[in-house]
């Protein structure tokens, strides 16, 4: 691995060069997988990340049917060449967590009560990773979701937020991440400013802790719209086909 | 069905009681129920402790080996958390592999004592590069009457302040030393029961919620881990007051160490 | 590991100071957990060993199902930190054997044909691991078993024999398991004189195994009387209650 | 049940078609979809290349590091092919490891690159017996419109004329070097349907045929590889002929890497 | 293993003495097991396999069930002991992969139609390998198949062919397979002539492989005989009893 | 459910026959099928032996490799004993690692000569720490009719006996050497139907029973391991006389390795 930088921040500029809470540039693009019913590609920063969504459809095996509602599937998968040590295939234990975590985060939005029996199956790959790809892959996952059609009463917006060389910084990229103090994914329905995911690892005062969280919100806010116009762009490209 | 039917009534009945301000039990909203920890119980191991919270009731042990460091923290040594939630402890409880619940539980913990650095890794180098000590948590769950993560988090630092790393029986050293632990973060949970926050909830409690809230906060009143869980949403208003209630509950937690 | 000490028997006495025939202390509770439908904790020298039922309950997976009568499930797990040496979580081939010997030696007790489709779960966790492990815990499963209520004919009670520097002693300690010559856990209806399980490992000459068995009846009569005992307090303690 | 009538009437409609010497999309019968290598694309990757066959769309990318060779070959580097048929591709993908097609897929593609040694194996030795290169080709699936083979192999070997081995990261060279081909194996995969040979056949072709041939061939037009899969039967007679096709149409396929 | 011998072929004459088109002595002995519904074992040069087939029988788990047709089930296994250097247990990617092919390779034959939601199950293991173990395994089940009275349009035959030393050759012993230059496993409808299993492994110039195909189209008509010849001695050994 | 009925014919069919003091086949209660040993015939194999007892079909095979002892017994070779049940030997043995049964089979043939010091395994250190023969027994069912411990226990003893270690091939000696056995342990097993005793039981038998008892016995007759079977109960005083039966039986089956 490559070795720690000196400084992670350097008066107030980041090693990208960002301000403490500018994000990195963000393209999303809706509705990019033939196969899948609903998909979403995300390029952030260094991120590459790739969601797909199938159903609903029948819930299988079938003691996982809840009578009530549909259950959600959230996969989340890093390819082996998506990090600098090849990542062995297979879910490990973080894999696990985060996508209990993710489903837990897009669950509040989606109409489950309308499709009993039925699931959600949500699948997220990591292609290429700089940090963030849980809440990259929970931006995606949203949008992938609404190009399927699947009844939302909002888009879900991540993003990660973290302390590096003191500072609390929005959207971490690897050296911050790897290096810094804390790490702080949040996830929202910007609309209504309620929470859906949020994590921490690190180490951060009440005071710093404040500051994190308003960042993310403004990090949200920033996401949603570009999440919002992938969304527009694919549907007049669809209505213009 | 009839079983559907049961945990219906009880989640109606939890739900109703809590909007009138009240509580199975009696409790506060910000109320534990009774917390004993009782350390040392298993010899075999380099430390332990056995944690009931209400009828919740966790044990902890700790295993200490020499091992090889991770090749990108050579002079660190290494702390592997692992949870097993064994189907003794409860009728949903299944043998096999942890699944989600059981690795989203070693992990909140696990990072609540690495964020709170209570255990300096690089004192537990021997030989940087090649040997150090792999400290071993193992989180035994014996009765689950709810709140897991507490007492959990709690049985592992009580078992960490109760170990002894064993130096003479694997050559590294003339005598036993006791684990040295810097900080002492304690986690603690609450539930959303219909708008209502309540802390340390039964299980009872936890079926009639789906979002739950655990917090870690160090002795100096940082926060050293936060993880939500439960297929719910928090309004942001919220959180801030939640982190001051956990900060305050973490200290009379801690006094049981 | 600790060296093999020089003797394990002087003149006749143990290393823990006990005769050839004598039994550890014995410490048996029944009822100690809230969840299981029946429970047990036994203290046995340096044992600490946990039992818990469940059931009968619908066996499930549904192929599982006998249409004549209930099934035994009984899982004996070795904490990982109940043994010098971390054992790795999760069953390994000796504990696979001892679940299914274990579950043999329990079944010839249980009224089975009550409980058609059904399942009775018996879940052994050893805590402190001293000798003698799977015969304290079918001791605790056969209490469990009767502190949930499951109809039996009878307890089964179970003890170690073996032979260590050429005797044959009766319940043996970590020291004569591991250096001594042979070890033979029996379990048994104490009161017809059946015996439900019936292991030998290593070497003894007829002799020596006529008078292990022999041993090992005499043990388990003492065992069965604490089991005994430990049902009545629990009934006592519940009645007063 | 519709299910099964719906892909019953698709498998009928192709048949139709073929045997009126017709094909969906009005290919010819040795004619490929559009076919687009994009390579480089992974940064983190030591090399990638993206393939997209019409709608199929496979992703490879290579990592390299250091380890032991194998007892019996000390003085040569080792090449492990993999393959994720990840759920995300196709509703009938499923999760969990490489199922019996995701294995064979892997497989066909390792064969055709060692079988035209493509890479020399003594050229990854640093020191014999004891460290050598391992080079990983992971193939991910990412849309599943059929011949998945044809476009991992191009995928896999367009990643591998992409790959630089980090010589300064492993610390064993001060310059990093390109991995150096020298053959560039091409697999093209033909499907019976009726009795009739289509090339590069779509999901829908393959579903409605029985039978498939994939043949790699080397630039020289050696033949490195065949595998001959599902539960039909090919006449004795065709097998060189498409052979010879299969040689043809390699040869414009190679001109993409 | 042993290292590579110095030639493979010496003035056309191969390391155990055959000529480049000619077969290693086979033995094929089919009704050798009681259990099985049908079974096979053949012995063909090194190699010693065993093949038994049970079916049609209610296939399971039942999700696996065809309305319209059996599905055939095929497991190739080598025995830990078959080889120099000892195999674990259990399936690896080869033997994955040799049991889709092998059972592609007996699917033409089979009157599946005939037996809605049945599994024909067919098990070979390899006692001993001495290459072409899945082409022996092929020519066993087919033999087997037949002995369980499975409706088959037709034997399939099975050999390997391949190169050593720059030459052609039938039947590779396992120096060949080690050390030649290309291994390549048919399977065949000898009395049709259509191919059911074609792999190739390694590097043919077109010339070698027309030459490579005729060499083992040549083989399997061998092969054929000696299968047709077990199976009638199979018969009138259990007419004569 | 006419699969049921038809077992519990068959089962009430033995019963009544031992009940009249008879058996299928006309055996007597402590006599066994035929029993055939022969040796050698996996030449890939350090050494390997076929059982055959009446239709039951077993084969052993050896295998040998140079490896580490385990840390506590530096000057020891290892033994490790593995059973496959494979689904060609039984329409009831399935696909996947070995169960329960399997297990137990492997374990009780691997005490038996663990108990009876049959292989002296200090002997099997090549160099004390660092580098030790490890034994690896193989059990293969091939076909089974009953009684697969008597028949695994003899073609693993027999497989041993015929056991050459390949010292030249691993480059440790200049001559390859056979293995040393100092004992014979034999495996008897009798199975209790209705409160009769009959040894060696076929699979109808086995099914008819609730109970077996393995005893196995070395060539002076100590007993080197025992194991009960079974959901059933046997009375205290049956034992010395199965363990007397046991101990002749064995005698006659030693013979044939």
């Amino acid at each position: 691995m490559q070795n720690r930088p000196e400084k992670l921040i350097n008066d107030g500029v980041r090693l990208d060069g960002r301000g403490a809470d500018e994000i990195r540039p963000i393209k999303i693009e809706a509705g990019v997988l033939n196969r899948a019913d609903g998909s979403c590609y995300i390029e952030w920063g260094g991120n590459k990340v790739l969601a797909a969504v199938y159903g609903p459809r029948e819930a299988h095996p079938r003691h996982l049917q809840d009578p009530r509602k549909a259950i959600i599937k959230y996969r989340y998968n890093m390819a082996s060449f998506s990090v600098e040590d090849r990542k062995r295939p297979g879910p490990d234990r973080r894999s696990v967590e985060i996508s209990k975590v993710s489903r837990e985060a897009l669950a509040p939005v989606l109409m489950l009560e309308y499709f009993p029996r039925s699931s959600i199956d949500i699948f997220v790959e990591i292609l290429q990773a700089d940090a963030g790809t849980r809440t990259t892959g929970i931006t995606a996952a949203s949008v992938a979701l609404a190009d399927a059609g699947i009844p939302m009463k909002n888009l879900v917006s991540a993003i990660s937020v973290g302390k590096a060389d003191g500072e609390v910084v929005l959207d971490l990229i690897r050296e911050e991440d790897n290096y810094g103090e804390a790490d702080m994914p949040v996830a929202m329905i910007t609309e209504t400013g309620d929470i859906t995911l949020l994590q921490m690892d690190g180490n951060l005062t009440e005071e710093e802790f404040i500051k994190a969280l308003n960042f993310a919100k403004k990090g949200c806010e920033s996401v949603y719209k570009l999440q919002r116009r992938s969304l527009i762009e694919k549907y007049e490209k669809s209505c213009s086909d | 069905m009839s079983e559907d039917i049961l945990s219906e009534v009880r989640r109606d009945y939890i739900y109703r009681l809590i909007k009138n301000g009240d509580r199975i039990g009696g409790r506060k909203a910000d109320e534990y129920r009774d917390v004993s920890v009782e350390k040392g119980i298993i010899a075999r191991a380099e430390g332990s402790a056995r944690v009931k919270i209400g009828n919740t009731d966790v044990l902890a042990g700790i295993k200490a080996q020499i091992g090889e460091p991770f090749p990108d923290t050579p002079d660190k040594g290494v702390i592997i958390t692992n949870a097993e939630l064994v189907p003794l402890a409860s009728p949903s409880f299944e043998t096999g592999p942890p699944n989600e619940n059981g690795v989203e539980l070693a992990r909140v913990v696990d990072k609540g004592i690495r964020g709170s650095k209570a255990i300096e890794l690089e004192k537990l180098c021997l030989d940087a590069g090649s040997k150090v000590w792999i400290i071993f948590i193992d989180i035994h769950i014996l009765d689950h009457d709810g709140n897991l993560i507490d007492a959990s988090a709690l049985a592992s630092m009580a078992a960490l302040t109760n170990t002894t790393l064993p130096y003479i029986r694997y050559e590294v050293g003339e005598e036993d030393e006791a684990l040295l632990i810097k900080d002492t973060p304690i986690a603690t949970t609450c539930a959303d029961i219909g708008g209502e926050i309540v802390f340390d909830p039964c299980l009872d409690e936890e079926n009639a919620s789906n979002i739950e809230l655990t917090v870690t906060t160090n002795a100096n009143g940082d926060i050293s881990g936060i993880q939500k869980r439960g297929a719910g949403k928090i309004p942001f208003g919220d959180i801030s007051q939640i982190v001051d209630s956990s900060r305050r509950l973490a200290g009379e937690l801690r006094k049981k160490l």
